[in-house]
């Protein structure tokens, strides 16, 4: 799968993150305990400034040209190795967009600022009525004169206190004949834009890290269309197809698993109880491997030509359960001392962990989405040949 | 929960329930939990003045009531409506507190209304953390344990130690006592624990409650019966879960539907529902059979029961939020809550450990 | 639950089996070897020889007046020690029918050849299109001066092939508003009526146990209707729910249970392998506690007065899974050997058991249908009134 | 399948495929099932010149076919189709057999097409079920092991016994020696097996093929593969399944609509998907890491492989039956057949077990 360029190449990514990331930050990212936005800010300038920001994008804009395969080990390596994960709004999810179908204008005013880790970006997609059904968004936009009057209400905004700038779906045409159409991709700039509200929504973990947003005849210039007016629902497509080939996060499964055999390796546990987390650790490695084995698979294909298919949807799906086993597990091999809540040593909040590690079956395309989706496409967009040999009832 | 035709159980359920849904809403209790969050401590003026009301010390404290079998019933009902009602309140410590001093014979030994907090080794059967050493007039206590459930409010801690002949002594002692330290914090699931350390404490005589080997009943007593009343706790949670689940499916809308029109969620909820069914039932029973003391029939439906519980608390706990979506995970509704208490349960009551330990009760070579 | 009486009865019950059921049919039944029809039918016999044969009949009809309780050990106990299973068709399925519905004549003369085992009945119910969607069935009967003449075709008949007279529900009125409506019941002599063709299904354990049954005009007298005309969907609902207080077969469960404990005490496995296997024997062994208590439950409430609820779909549910899981763990404990096919010794054909219990999860109801009920039930047929607490944004 | 653009991969492929689908379909070839049923044996005119004239043995036994990798992938590709076709020639016993001769280093002792099945216990890493005795001019071997696949059809028994002194041996013994009771019967897959005891069969020194420790290295070679081919035969059986169960979504209607159109199927049906899925690419990652021959990372591979195709057949084949309803019990529709398949691979590679090996391969405290 990979050549000897590839796998030197990793461990050159390795090097980099024990060299150039924060000791105290990269036991914090390891240990799941808090790593505040300005430490994520510095690590993502440590990687631009070696190039390493966005290697993904087009050479022209700052990206590297590295082939698919070394994309996919830099991004698992970083990963593994304890990196601050960078926040993916403008990165990985407008950037690309904007590149396709923003103006010359757009590109120039704010991909390198994404670039840089200057903006930081939220994204406007979720409402409370449209959350996995996005095509029912409801917030309005009208275009008066050369600006954008709009009113609604965003809703699971993450990070929006914290962001310069939003990208945004609105209804540009409530009459269209499909609820798909009609809706327009907008750009927002959160802090100088009046009528903008954002409320925090606390989770139970006690962290504000998404938001309500309320749109009350907030104005943006028209210019801040990006693509064709009532197109925004193509360019979602392209949003969430982005970063398929790591969408299984294995490289951050490989290092829960890691942190956890030390835990388990360290802690007192003896006779059957040690045994039983063992087992449990020996059965997610196992099936780690597999989903690795597929993730490498999607990589090859897609290396040759081939767009990802179910194994997207599949490593998503299987991607979050592994994650979700590994910070329980955590807590298993930890006992009571696990559901204590506070600040002081890497037992307590893990929990609280586990947790917030629910999030990750719900976000970007829930598990039920994922099923829906590839049970379209098995059972009825495509008609797939059997191969299985017929009975005589068949 | 159980069936009963029990006059004072369905009035003591009445008033639970009408203290922990009617009286004191979800938004105002779980103010409580974010002024505990806060660093105040428990604020025991609000609900804990109503609880004692409703006699939850007498419940488990009386003399008479030890004798009678209606009384776990009667602590099953509260445990029950505390967990549905997601309440912080300690009253399940506080009930096993007075009833271990009931047990041991010496009730009289706690003031009334004083909490009085059991050691977790004693709830959980585990060798004791703590050792005692004779001295003029008293005993020299050292040791830790950790996670107390309710010894953040604890004003006396039972604890058992060890003298150097190996002979078990149960103390009440003062949480307040030179030489004790109690670290007071908050569970994810809101409620209050501590870690208890002592440190060469030298003891009041008085503070001794009993000792030697007859100890050993009241603890495999005491043992049995928190397992059971924990799992009624979770068991209420479950209920509230289903519940709130069950009303999201009806009322949530996506894709022009409510999302219970959805066959795969449909299924999902039902078996939610099965499996808090099995839980519920397998607990009334071993509770019945428990009112006849810890004997090896009593402890294999416990087994049963504890092990039906966790495995259906983490169901329902992973179920709730996921078909909650992002509203599962946020403070102001209860689903994340009702998460956090069901996921507390099923790991202090390990389903895995549970069925081995059940394994060792009924060694399969006896039946061949 | 029980009282002192109760279980002293299921002792007598327990007495009666190891006295007067022949011990090689009974070590059969216990391994899970083919029991015939003939020996079958001479346990029959002896049950109705004690008065045992339909303890929930009414009295007048041979029944014994005992209390749901007592019918409830009488059959868990049988289960338990090993007896064959009288078949259903007549006894619990036909008679509860026939004796709200039937006419005097018809129970006069089908009623004691149900009790006494002379007459065999099969169930014709499911057709080629309708299994578990009954209510969509196709065979037509008309009403032909004093005859009904039927055309059509039914599927799944257990035990066609050896049954002196078949229920079948028929379609006589093809215009009703609802399929549900113009269904009737008809009895049918299977001996003796010309056009009636019984030919086999064979399933892959090499039996013939069911069949596909076809009536080319097959003629029956209009006596033969039960109850009224296009009424029958009714009567289908008291065959179904019918029996519902054993529907986990708790009895049953317990003697695989036992059964395999012991194979598993006279076996050589040792260290891991048989650490393993304990483990799921006691993880079976607790889930079956919690299936006999929800039974108990259901139980004690029916004899307040309560029908059966979702209890007894969960109970079919789950005392199906129950099974599945002993027979599959009965193949794990005896290894490799399990898997040969052949009558000789007790090793061989576990795994073709254990492939005949994948059907308590397909019949009498799929798991599926259970579920599609329950949940019917709960989301819309009733509203239950929350418990739950609360939140703000409820 | 492994992803490859090897011609001979490919074409072989396409034989045996055109083979089982469209030469031999599933009434042919489950006429023969039934007629071994009846006693007569596994009739051998039929379907197995055919696998012949592919090249089966070639494949495995030529010399320079086991210094190329290729020749594994080559093997994984006839496992495969055996398994989604349901065939139940011992086309896979044959190959492995031939194999073992080859990597002993001592293919030619076999002759031309001549049956050579392998001891279950070289094929499972297990301690011989026979010892030998050095006489003049030979051994007398005694012993018994069970269950060897194929073995009703073998001309040749490659087992293995020690000496008194310890030392492994390798015999080709003919099945038909004096001596040795070869007991065949069939399998619920339908496929032919054997029970074979040596009673104090005296050999001849030619049936000794090789001997000393250096055969530890060709067995624990044949292990490996002969375990990950199985796992081919199971990822055929399961795509087939998977097929067919897709089909009966799309086409059986229940209540006025495809049975597909229920969610609660849809999702089961993607999750017997997904785990085919991993399944087949951790199968072909294990094979390819396979041809370095069996080192550490190569039975790490092979754990993972294993575990996940007995956890995925296992549940395929149980959905399978069940989405089928009364069909999936039937004789005549292969949904049975791929449940029986399925089950008797989970049976004979037990998860747990191969979970429980993984474990040890990587203890925990080397990462500490």
């Amino acid at each position: 799968m990979f050549s000897e360029e590839d796998t030197a190449f990793a461990d050159e990514v390795r090097d980099f993150v024990h060299s150039n990331l924060d000791q105290d930050v990269r036991r914090r990212v390891i240990c799941a305990q808090p790593v505040s936005l300005e430490e994520k800010r510095v690590w993502h300038a440590t990687l631009a400034r070696q190039g390493w920001a966005a290697p993904h994008w087009p050479v022209e804009w700052g990206g590297t040209g590295w082939s698919p395969a070394k994309n996919y080990l830099f991004v698992e390596t970083l990963a593994e190795e304890g990196a601050p994960e960078l926040s993916p709004f403008g990165l990985q999810l407008l950037a690309p967009v904007l590149i396709r179908y923003g103006t010359e204008q757009q590109k120039r005013s704010y991909l390198p600022k994404i670039l840089s880790g200057e903006h930081r970006w939220c994204q406007g997609f979720s409402e409370p009525g449209a959350g996995s059904d996005l095509a029912s968004l409801k917030t309005r936009a009208v275009l008066d004169g050369d600006q954008w009057v709009i009113n609604g209400q965003k809703m699971w905004t993450t990070v929006a206190h914290a962001a310069d700038m939003m990208f945004c779906l609105v209804r540009t045409d409530p009459d269209a004949p499909r609820p798909q159409m009609g809706i327009s991709m907008l750009l927002i700039d959160m802090k100088n834009t009046p009528g903008v509200d954002v409320r925090p929504i606390m989770l139970l973990n006690g962290e504000r890290t998404t938001n309500e947003v309320y749109f009350d005849n907030a104005r943006v210039p028209a210019a801040n269309l990006v693509g064709e007016v009532n197109e925004g629902w193509n360019y979602t497509r392209v949003v969430l197809g982005n970063e398929r080939l790591n969408i299984a996060r294995v490289g951050l499964c490989k290092r829960q698993l890691r942190h956890l055999e030390q835990v388990v390796g360290r802690s007192g546990l003896s006779g059957e109880g040690r045994k039983r987390i063992r087992r449990h650790i020996a059965g997610v490695a196992l099936d780690l491997m597999s989903v690795e084995a597929l993730s490498l698979r999607m990589l090859g294909r897609y290396q040759l030509g081939d767009a990802p298919g179910f194994e997207a949807n599949f490593l998503k799906l299987k991607g979050a359960e592994l994650q979700q086993r590994l910070t329980r597990l955590l807590v298993e091999a930890t006992g009571p001392s696990a559901l204590r809540l506070g600040a002081d040593g890497e037992d307590s909040n893990l929990l609280k962990n586990h947790f917030d590690t629910r999030v990750v079956s719900i976000y970007g395309g829930s598990s039920e989405v994922q099923r829906n989706i590839v049970a379209k496409g098995m059972l009825g967009l495509t008609k797939p040949a059997s191969t299985a040999v017929k009975g005589a009832r068949a | 929960m159980i069936d009963t035709q029990d006059d004072v159980r369905r009035m003591l359920a009445d008033g639970v329930d009408r203290l922990l849904e009617r009286e004191y809403g979800f938004e105002q209790r779980d103010a409580m939990r974010k002024a505990m969050a806060t660093g105040q401590g428990l604020d025991k003026s609000v609900l804990w003045p109503r609880l004692e009301e409703l006699g939850i010390f007498m419940l488990a404290a009386d003399k008479d009531a030890v004798q009678d079998p209606a009384s776990l019933g009667h602590m099953s009902v509260v445990a029950e409506a505390m967990g549905r009602g997601l309440a912080i309140e300690p009253a399940l410590p506080a009930m096993l507190g007075a009833r271990l001093a009931a047990l041991a014979g010496t009730a009289g030994v706690l003031a009334d209304g004083q909490l009085a907090v059991v050691a977790p080794s004693i709830l959980h059967g585990r060798e004791s953390g703590f050792g005692a050493e004779a001295m003029d007039g008293g005993w020299r206590l050292s040791g830790q344990e950790d996670v107390w459930l309710g010894g953040d409010a604890a004003q006396i801690l039972l604890l058992s130690a060890r003298d150097m002949q190996g002979v078990p002594h149960l103390f009440a002692m003062p949480a307040d006592q030179p030489g004790v330290t109690c670290t007071p914090y908050q569970l994810f699931d809101g409620r209050g624990a501590a870690n208890v350390a002592l440190n060469s404490v030298e003891t009041n005589p008085a503070y001794l409650v009993a000792q030697g080997e007859a100890l050993a009943d009241a603890f495999e007593r005491i043992e049995l019966e928190a397992s059971l009343l924990n799992a009624c706790d979770a068991v209420g949670a479950m209920r509230g879960a289903n519940a709130l689940t069950l009303e999201q499916l009806q009322t949530r809308h996506q894709f022009g539907r409510p999302i219970g029109a959805f066959q795969a969620l449909q299924h999902r909820m039902v078996d939610m529902s099965l499996v808090l069914e099995l839980a519920d039932a397998l607990v009334a029973q071993a509770m019945v059979a428990a009112c006849n003391g810890p004997d090896a029939g009593g402890w294999r439906l416990a087994c049963g029961a504890l092990v039906r519980t966790a495995l259906s608390s983490r169901q329902i706990a992973e179920e709730t939020v996921q078909m909650h979506g992002g509203m599962g995970l946020t403070e102001e509704y209860p689903a994340a809550h009702y998460f956090a208490r069901l996921t507390s349960f099923e790991l202090l009551y390990p389903a895995e450990e549970w069925t081995e330990r059940f394994a060792r009760l009924a060694p399969l070579d006896k039946a061949a």
